[in-house]
């Protein structure tokens, strides 16, 4: 199918994107120092007009172009909002931060808006090759953003660590996609599944293409084992970046998660249904007890991730409408408390501070009590505990693992989130129950603590009223 | 056993030869030359099923630009090869289980009993005018265009990643700043009036301005 | 007559290499990168491989690309791999353990 | 009357206002300050009380089924509703939360001195959700309320706290948190058998054997580390030690209580067939903490930690004389004494409410004063403070269940049953008469009485107007349910009769017919 | 008739409340007015009753006032059984009540010097004092009037509450508040049994209330409850409640508390802890009169431990030199008879005694109390002497009282005492006759000790030092009045009331005697009249060893103590290893305060410190926190920071999962 000038229109928000990039990298040959902040506005005014195109564009339909590459579907276009706005939020979160620290220049929002772009570009895309581009503009964005700053030790460590498992992690992903294009002559995601729905081939061939291609999936996940990666570099990387790389990525890899499995692999549920059995089960131990020995917040947060990441693997296992909906809710959920506690810390390392080990937050409610408290509410979140949106989305996937009869896995998945609970409280303990060594309050840019409040809100709201983001998880899927 | 089947034997057997020397030289020069003999071979071996654009580029592109890159930058650290013992026969054994296991696995579901000629048939060699130069080129900007431009912007990150990491200036390094320079203001950055008790002979002020004025190290 | 499992076992043959490569090497980070561009060349073999016995362009298409990105990777792997150098005069995998825990 | 929402009014009214008082902030240099702060706090407790109150008189004791019904969709696409309804269960509980919340508003009033406003707001937004959980009809809505109880307490202990804050709040949260996840996936299970989240649809499950077991078994970890049962009791004493008077007073009075209705709500009527199975490890329990805790309780040098161990060992008569129904069914020429255990134990969970919650205050009237809880740092208080001694000498005799006093009335009817179920559960039972007036008295002999112990106790001035106040409701309320307890059970009487009659009937599958005995609940379209 | 008496009970409430609540505004005086005046209401009311049954013909009441509760179909109500045996329990409460209430003006005049400077308890410690005794008065007769168990069990907890208040009155002293928590804490082991008693009645009779337990009593009478190997129900029953009577009636070995009750203030001995309080066990098993009939066993029980409670208390008021205690251990004695009375199944003996003995035993009491305020508090006898002269209406009244204490022929307590040991001879029960051996010999020790103590206390040459010699005198009116109005019923109240309670059933269907078990018919066969019965009594045992301890006291310690002023003192060095026994009580103190106080705080520290601290919290909860910790710490070096073991994990992972989906 040769190229349509229409096709032009439904990659509208990437295109806009792209340009807000591009005049972006060019505007900043133009700024001294002083005005940087052009930049970030003109980065910001992107992203929202980006947010806007997506909301425009947006309807009940599918539309698929450029060949079958390329899908826009209600599914993607909710993620794509979210990882528009999860992006807002980091910019916002980081300015002070960033500035702090020389790292203020035009190549940061660069590099994030081409991320940006290319996570749109998975969350869009419907054939393995515009998934693997997508996948690796985003990669290849995070790598030199985890080494932003140039004389950080440990930024260039982190990076080289993240780069060569990277590299390791879209190999087999390469490899597995080699295998399932050798086994169905395809790679666009509806020939696969209308080839593996007719045909039956031989399972094998199928499974061993899928073994790779679901580690691809799981590392860019960060599930165990193939998580090693995120520690090093959430630990490595600046704050902003983590932050970043903590929240809207995850939406991507969902993205790409459901694409593959669900919408391309979906008769193969039997089988990767219990690889990712295995594969939560270890997220989500390991996860949670490594988590207890983490002295550094980033670390701490990054094994906590980890075994988040298993949470939503239970949800997509199940294989039910319900259970990809639950993850899918999961996933954004998760996104959203990352975000903002990424956002807070990010917020606090100021004034010549860097937050890195816990003892950082001691006595945080003294210096900014609205801070603590919005910290408080993602720890809380992330533990499960209502009414904060994070129980929510674990009922959900523990309905959804019930649902199919796994009662034990549900159990297992609660001993877990129990242990887990107790490195959230600890945080909690240190922001309330302890002296800070400097109690002078912290003085805040007000837009970031705006953007903390709508992100905490968010947390609590969702959790109250849950029905919304639901439905129209529920929605992305029934159809 | 036709020479088509001894060709492939032959470049088959170089690439693999190559590639483990790459992973087993101690100095990275060797390593990047067995990996351009790796590439080459390759190529070669991509001409014996009619890919030939892909076989040019690989030499061309890969072996005349990345390969040079690295041997660049393995140049450019200046690594004290002497200290880079190869320990790896310690860790040979796992290793080989490790590999071996894979192999295992791979040789199951990617031998003859899936693959062989009986399920691929070797298709009937193309016909004389045809170009896949032509025919990939077509595919490139028609169908694939979307992701044409998309690898167009994974170069340009490359690029600007590239730059933003490595292009810096060395602190070491003693340079003027015009610009800093010229906005000194003419009041407390040029001028420093220094309280002193009185002298029976009072010192020259204007010595002291013109020792600030100077200011390298102001 | 070659096979396509031929050309299939020895790309798994040259991954495998790829793969050992990446964790046998203690020593030198630059060999890392190279046994990562032998594991994409491993794909490539396959992907060209199933593109022919497939009668299927498609498959040298992907290959273009993955040869594109590798491009692209190598340079902004190098880069890392120089400001690694530039801070620590040292790529030895055995001593880039800052982080760890 | 009955159509206004007052259940959602008494939720969301003390959540409200408790937003509204963490907001009017406690800063020092304006006028509204603290004072108007605490003022705020009050009125909404009061405000809450008085909402409440509708539901006593408005209830109609004749009837076993769910009053006050209130029904929306909240997330519809998860058949999860805003479903709430008392019955003669949950309504008396709900009183108790509304009346008991007050005095803590007021014993906060000159103590707390570092952010007020965070401190009353903790204990408004924790009282309506404890109102919540005694409503919540809809599994998920009363796990949401379970848990968000958590919350403000934790915070309440660790901030306002004793030095060894951390430990207990974290000891309380994971226990508690421990025991309630395991309650999650059954009701999640659950969900699956039954197609709803609505409880009284679990009420009507049939279930087998094995299920209900280990149902029974989820539902236990939740409940007992909530009574708390003996061997997941520990937490108790640590988080009593070192919270602050206001949440000593809730976490005796209210929380508690928490775990005996989970009891009567979920366990007994989801899966009466398990709980017949283990009617015998649930009395063991219970005795054990009776008699083994009542020792405990003998030997403690720290006031709190005595009442804590007290606690815990009245909570042992409500588990009792909630699973005694078993043995008492198993005698087929007995009519009574099932209803008696049941009601025994909500007299007495009702009764412990004012008892401990008074005799925490009368700890944290010392403590305000001495900054000490150690037995030994006090003697002969009540020749410096008469009056406060008179009221402390009533609440431990309370406490030791004298009759005229409400701790005798649950005790009273706990023993009775249990005297049907067995002798000798009646006969460890009983012990609490001797064990709960030795340790009681003998720390009232050791505080109160005897010659001034030190300087620093002569110090000491007695009662002012607000903790006389409080002391003074919480004696009162405790004397009229002593003196006239029928009210109350009346308004038990058809929902636990009811309760009685629906788990004597087995719910294991192929005995369904009888379970259209169910009562008929009210739903409005 | 309700109405009335509601006011009956409610009046001292009122009182009490006045008085306590209100002490500062009231003043002393307006405390002791308004509750004086509300005992006195009770009291003429309740004399006014009790003539309505003798005289008039007052029907017995039993109504209930309001209903408790109502659960599970058992009705708890609160109401009153107002019969003979009600009013006559009734008058003799509020009557000596009104009494001890008068004189307490007197002796808690001075109350301040009992406490500490500045002690703000002490305040208004007199109005407290009135409060509480009128509080104790309105118990009691709840008590008394309870038609029901609930009740009963009520004015039973509520007498042992203000008995824990009045021991523990002057609150600032060491022993004293030791005694109420001893005092309160055996009336709760008796109370245990009590509860029990009264769970069986309420699960096999399924109603609280008397007439009804009454009447379905004889349809349970062969019922069997499985525990040890199956007892009868009605013994279980018996028991159980006899088991409540102990404590309050302290009986051995539940006996324990009282002689240390002597701690409070000597009004309350005398109210509480001898006429009253201490009498509820007799009480209340006369009231089971009919459950008690059903069960054999029980009343052997009964008749055992009071015989052996009134013998061996007795014995220990010989050594005693405590003026308080040695009227307490006789109190004890007395009690044990009064319940041997009731083992007999002579309940209206046992009632009898019980009035002459709250007389007279008030009396003895109230003149020990005025002994005492004359010796400025001191209370060791050996320290007096002599103060007939100084005191001659206490000398007279104690005299009085030691007379009918001992059973002198025509005194009140003669009657009592010699039926019940008559009673006890003509019983069948096992026991019997060991009972009747101890009761006969008990005759002598009673008189020993009173007469010991007697001739200690008002004869021989003064003891005391000089200043309080100096300053001896008779006490006030309000003291000696009281002394007198109960010394006048002390010598012929048992005169007058012999004959309609032991003769001819004037308690009528109050009590119930299985004919089997009447043990007091032979006196009623017999009876010729009042002189024919002490004519009668002179010939038997009881009087020939009363009268000849009466004779070796007074030679002992009236001839003896004037030649040799140490005789007692050496007579009890004589004693050796007997009077060490007598000394420690049997040693019960001692057992118990080992065993139950020190097993009791033992157990509580090991299950505290092994069960709690180690097992649970140590092992288990912090436990398995510290190993999940330990395995966080070792599971977190796998993340070694290298990168080739990171990517060896990952490939770890691909080969396992290849391996698991591939070759199986």
């Amino acid at each position: 199918m040769p190229f349509e000038t229409a096709f032009l229109a439904t990659v509208l928000p990437e295109l806009i994107l792209l340009a807000t990039a591009c005049a972006v990298l060019v505007l900043d040959l133009y700024l001294n120092d002083e005005q940087r902040g052009w930049n970030h506005n003109l980065a910001i005014l992107g992203l929202a007009a980006t947010l806007g195109t997506v909301g425009l564009l947006s309807n009940n339909g599918v539309t698929i172009a450029f060949s079958g590459s390329f899908i826009r579907d209600p599914f993607g276009d909710l993620l794509k909002g979210i990882i528009l706005i999860l992006t807002i939020f980091t910019f916002v979160y980081s300015r002070d931060y960033m500035r702090e620290r020389g790292l203020w220049v035009g190549e940061y929002h660069v590099l994030v808006l081409f991320a940006t772009l290319g996570m749109l570009i998975m969350v869009s895309a419907h054939s393995f090759l515009t998934l693997y581009l997508g996948l690796e503009l985003l990669a290849l964005c995070l790598y030199p953003l985890v080494a932003f700053d140039r004389d950080s030790k440990p930024g260039a460590e982190a990076a080289m660590k993240y780069f060569v498992l990277g590299a390791l992690g879209s190999g087999m992903l390469l490899y597995g996609i080699s295998m399932l294009y050798g086994a169905t002559g395809s790679f666009g995601f509806a020939d696969v599944a209308e080839v593996v729905n007719a045909e039956g081939l031989e399972n094998k061939i199928l499974v061993f293409g899928l073994v790779f291609v679901l580690i691809g999936v799981a590392f860019k996940f960060g599930a165990v084992p193939f998580h090693m990666w995120l520690p090093d570099v959430y630990q490595g990387a600046p704050m902003p970046v983590v932050l970043f790389l903590a929240s809207a990525p995850k939406i991507a890899a969902f993205a790409m998660a459901t694409r593959i499995l669900i919408d391309s692999l979906g008769a193969l549920q039997a089988d990767w249904g219990e690889i990712l059995m295995i594969l939560a089960i270890l997220s989500i131990g390991l996860g949670n007890v490594v988590a207890i020995a983490q002295t550094n917040i980033k670390r701490m947060l990054a094994y906590s991730t980890i075994s988040h990441v298993g949470f939503i693997f239970l949800g997509l296992l199940a294989g039910t409408q319900e259970g990809y909906a639950a993850a899918m809710f999961y996933t954004v959920v998760y996104a959203l408390m990352a975000a903002g506690a990424f956002g807070v810390l990010a917020m606090i390392s100021i004034n010549g501070l860097e937050v890195e080990q816990l003892d950082d937050l001691k006595g945080l409610n003294d210096r900014d009590a609205w801070l603590a408290a919005m910290l408080a509410l993602m720890m809380f979140s992330m533990a499960g505990v209502p009414p904060a949106v994070g129980f929510f989305a674990k009922l959900l996937v523990l309905d959804a693992v019930v649902s199919v009869g796994l009662t034990w896995l549900a159990v297992v998945a609660v001993v877990f989130s129990i242990i887990g609970a107790f490195y959230y409280l600890r945080v909690i303990k240190l922001l309330y129950f302890d002296k800070a060594a400097d109690s002078t309050p912290l003085r805040l840019a007000g837009d970031a603590k705006i953007a903390i409040t709508v992100n905490g809100l968010a947390v609590l709201l969702l959790g109250i009223f849950p029905a919304s983001l639901l439905g129209i998880c529920n929605a992305a899927f029934s159809g | 056993m036709g020479f088509e089947k001894f060709l492939f034997f032959l470049f088959a057997i170089i690439t693999l030869f190559s590639a483990g020397m790459v992973v087993t030289r101690r100095n990275p020069v060797h390593a990047a030359l067995y990996l351009v003999l790796t590439f080459v071979a390759t190529a070669a071996l991509w001409l014996l099923i009619e890919a030939e654009f892909l076989g040019i580029v690989l030499v061309l592109v890969y072996v005349g630009a990345v390969m040079v890159l690295f041997l660049f930058v393995v140049m450019m650290l200046d690594i004290d090869v002497a200290a880079m013992r190869a320990q790896f026969i310690r860790y040979l054994p796992l290793g080989l289980l490790i590999v071996g296991l894979m192999m295992f696995n791979m040789i199951l579901v990617l031998g003859p009993g899936h693959f062989g000629l009986e399920h691929f048939a070797k298709p009937a060699a193309a016909a004389l005018d045809y170009s896949n130069t032509e025919v990939l080129g077509r595919e490139l900007y028609t169908t694939y265009l979307y992701q044409f431009e998309i690898a167009a912007v994974i170069l340009l990150v490359a690029i600007v990643a590239a730059i933003r990491l490595t292009l810096r200036r060395r602190p070491e390094t003693k340079y003027l700043d015009p610009s800093a320079q010229v906005r000194v203001r003419k009041g407390p950055d040029r001028l420093r009036i220094v309280k002193m008790p009185t002298e029976p002979v009072p010192a020259p002020v204007s010595q002291a301005a013109a020792g600030g004025k100077n200011g390298d190290d102001q | 007559m070659i096979a396509l499992s031929d050309y299939l076992l020895l790309a798994g043959l040259m991954f495998a290499i790829a793969v050992a490569g990446i964790f046998i090497n203690r020593k030198n980070v630059i060999i890392l990168l190279m046994c990562i561009e032998l594991m994409l060349l491993a794909v490539n073999i396959n992907f060209v491989a199933f593109s022919h016995f497939l009668g299927d362009t498609a498959g040298q298409v992907f290959v273009f690309f993955i040869l594109t990105v590798a491009a692209a990777e190598a340079a902004i792997g190098l880069a890392i791999l120089v400001i690694l150098f530039r801070g620590r005069q040292t790529i030895n995998v055995d001593e880039l353990d800052l982080l760890k825990g | 009357m009955i159509d206004f929402p007052w259940l959602t009014l008494t939720i969301w009214l003390p959540i409200f206002g408790g937003i509204g008082v963490l907001v009017s902030g406690d800063k020092t240099d304006r006028k509204s300050g603290p004072e108007f702060t605490k003022r705020l706090a009050l009125g909404v407790a009061v405000a809450t009380f008085l909402v409440s109150l509708p539901l006593w008189f408005g209830f109609d004791a004749s009837q076993a089924g769910m009053q006050f019904v209130e029904h929306a969709p909240w997330v519809p696409s998860f058949d999860v509703y805003y479903f709430l309804g008392v019955d003669g269960i949950s309504m008396p509980l709900i009183i108790l939360t509304t009346f008991i919340t007050i005095f803590v508003v007021v014993a906060g009033w000159d103590v707390i001195s570092y952010r007020p406003s965070l401190y009353m707001a903790a204990f408004l937004i924790m009282e309506g959700v404890m109102v919540g959980v005694f409503s919540a009809l809809d599994a998920i809505l009363f796990y949401v309320f379970w848990e968000a109880m958590l919350i403000p307490m934790f915070i309440v202990i660790g901030i306002w706290g004793g030095p060894n804050r951390v430990y207990a709040t974290i000891k309380f949260f994971l226990y508690t948190f421990f025991g309630s996840v395991f309650m999650l996936v059954a009701l999640i299970y659950m969900y699956f058998q039954s197609g709803s989240f609505s409880i009284l649809d679990y009420h009507a499950l049939a279930l087998g054997m094995k299920a209900q077991i280990l149902i029974f078994i989820a539902f236990l970890l939740a409940f007992a580390v909530k009574v708390p049962m003996f061997p997941v009791h520990t937490w108790l004493p640590d988080a009593h030690v070192e919270a602050p008077t206001g949440g000593s007073v809730i976490l005796a009075a209210i929380m508690l209580k928490i775990g005996g209705y989970g009891f009567l709500r979920f366990s007994l009527p989801i899966t009466p067939d398990a709980s017949a199975a283990l009617d015998g490890l649930m009395i063991a329990l219970s005795l054990i903490a009776i008699v083994y805790i009542g020792f405990v309780a003998l030997v403690q040098k720290d006031m709190k930690k005595l009442i804590a161990y007290s606690s815990i060992a009245h909570m042992g008569f409500v588990t009792l004389g909630f699973f005694l129904v078993f043995s008492i069914f198993r005698q087929p020429e007995v009519s009574t004494g099932a209803v008696m255990g049941i009601e025994g134990g909500m007299v007495q969970m009702i009764s412990h409410g004012f008892i401990s919650g008074a005799l925490f205050l009368c700890v944290g009237v010392l403590y305000d004063r001495l900054h000490s809880r150690e037995i030994a740092d006090y003697g002969g208080v009540i020749n410096v403070m008469p009056w406060f001694g008179g009221f402390v000498v009533f609440f431990a005799m309370a406490n030791a269940g004298l009759p005229g006093t409400s701790g005798f009335v649950g005790e009273l009817m706990v023993i009775l049953a249990s005297f049907r179920a067995d002798f000798w559960y009646a006969f460890l039972a009983a012990t609490t008469l001797i064990l709960a007036a030795a340790f009681t008295l003998w720390m009232v002999k050791r505080v109160i009485f005897g010659e001034v112990g030190n300087d620093r106790v002569a110090g000491l001035k007695d009662l002012n107007r607000r903790e006389t106040f409080n002391l003074g409701m919480l004696a009162a309320a405790v004397l009229a349910i002593g003196l006239w307890p029928k009210p109350l059970i009346d308004v038990m009487e058809p929902t636990i009769e009811n309760l009685v009659a629906q788990i004597q009937i087995s719910k294991l599958p192929g005995n369904d017919p009888a379970l259209a005995n169910q009562p008929e609940v009210p739903l409005k379209p | 008739m309700a109405f009335l008496y509601l006011l009956i009970v409610l009046a001292p409430l009122a009182g009490a409340i006045g008085a306590g609540f209100f002490s500062a505004r009231l003043g002393r005086v307006g405390a002791h007015r308004m509750t004086i005046l509300g005992v006195g209401i009770s009291c003429a009311l309740s004399l006014a009753v009790l003539a309505g049954f003798i005289w008039g013909d007052l029907k017995v009441f039993n109504d209930s006032i309001y209903t408790w509760m109502i659960a599970d179909g058992i009705r708890f109500e609160i109401g009153f059984l107002v019969d003979r045996l009600t009013a006559l329990m009734m008058a003799t409460v509020t009557f000596v009540s009104f009494m001890v209430h008068i004189y307490t003006i007197g002796y808690m005049a001075d109350d301040e010097h009992n406490w500490p400077q500045g002690s703000l308890a002490g305040k208004h410690s007199y109005q407290r004092f009135f409060s509480y005794i009128s509080l104790f008065t309105f118990s009691m007769l709840m008590l008394v009037m309870s038609n029901n168990f609930i009740q009963l069990f009520f004015g039973w907890e509520a007498v042992g509450l203000v008995s824990y208040l009045l021991i523990g009155f002057w609150a600032t002293r060491e022993s004293a508040v030791y005694a109420n928590l001893k005092a309160f804490l055996v009336n709760r082991v008796g109370d245990f049994g009590f509860i029990l008693g009264i769970a069986a009645v309420g699960m096999y009779f399924n109603s609280m209330n008397y007439s009804e337990v009454f009447a379905q009593a004889p349809q349970f009478a062969d019922t069997q409850v499985a525990i040890l190997g199956g007892v009868s129900l009605m013994t279980l029953i018996c028991i159980l409640l006899f088991i409540g009577a102990m404590g309050k009636s302290a009986q051995v070995p539940l006996h324990v508390w009282l002689p240390d009750s002597m701690e409070g203030p000597t009004p309350i001995s005398a109210l509480i802890h001898a006429a009253t309080m201490v009498t509820a066990g007799i009480f209340m098993v006369a009231r089971m009169s009919p459950l008690y009939e059903l069960s054999t066993t029980a009343l052997s029980f009964v008749l055992i431990i009071g015989a052996v409670t009134a013998f061996f208390m007795g014995l220990i008021g010989l050594v005693q030199n405590d003026i308080k205690r040695v009227v307490a251990y006789s109190t004890l004695s007395q009690l044990g008879y009064m319940v041997a009375a009731l083992g007999a199944s002579a309940y209206a003996a046992g009632i009898f005694h019980l009035m002459t003995h709250a007389f007279f035993k008030a009396l003895l009491f109230l003149a020990a109390g005025s002994v005492i305020i004359a010796m400025h508090h001191d209370q060791d006898i050996r320290n007096m002497g002599g103060l007939w002269k100084k005191m001659p209406i206490t000398w007279l009244t104690a005299l009085v009282g030691s007379l009918a204490l001992i059973a002198f022929p025509g005194f009140s307590g003669f009657f009592s005492k010699d039926a019940i040991i008559e009673a006890v001879g003509h019983s069948q029960v096992f026991g019997a006759h060991f009972a009747w051996i101890l009761l006969t010999v008990g005759a002598l020790v009673t008189a020993l000790y009173s007469f010991r103590m007697y001739y200690l206390v008002f004869h021989g040459k003064p003891r005391m030092d000089e200043h309080t010699r100096s300053h001896l005198h008779e006490t006030p009116w309000v003291v000696t009045g009281p002394l007198i109005a109960l010394a006048i019923p002390s010598i012929f109240i048992g005169w007058f009331t012999v004959e309609p309670l032991l003769v001819s059933n004037w308690l009528g269907d109050a009590i119930h005697v299985a004919h089997e078990h009447d043990s007091l018919h032979a006196l009623a066969e017999h009876w010729h009249g009042q002189m024919a019965f002490i004519e009668h009594g002179m010939h038997g045992w009881p009087f020939l060893l009363a009268m000849s301890g009466l004779g070796l006291a007074t030679l002992i310690w009236w001839f003896g103590v004037k030649l040799m002023p140490n005789l007692d003192a050496l007579l009890q060095r004589a004693g050796g290893p007997l009077t060490r026994i007598l000394q420690d009580k049997y040693g019960f103190d001692d057992f118990n305060q080992r065993v139950f106080a020190g097993g009791g705080l033992g157990l509580g520290r090991l299950f505290w410190n092994a069960g709690d601290q180690v097992l649970i919290d140590g092992a288990v909860v912090n436990g398995s926190a510290r190993s999940v910790g330990r395995l966080a710490g070792q599971v977190r070096w796998l993340q070694s920071g290298l990168l080739y073991h990171y990517a060896m994990a990952m490939i770890v992972g691909l080969v396992g999962l290849l391996t698991l989906y591939v070759v199986f």
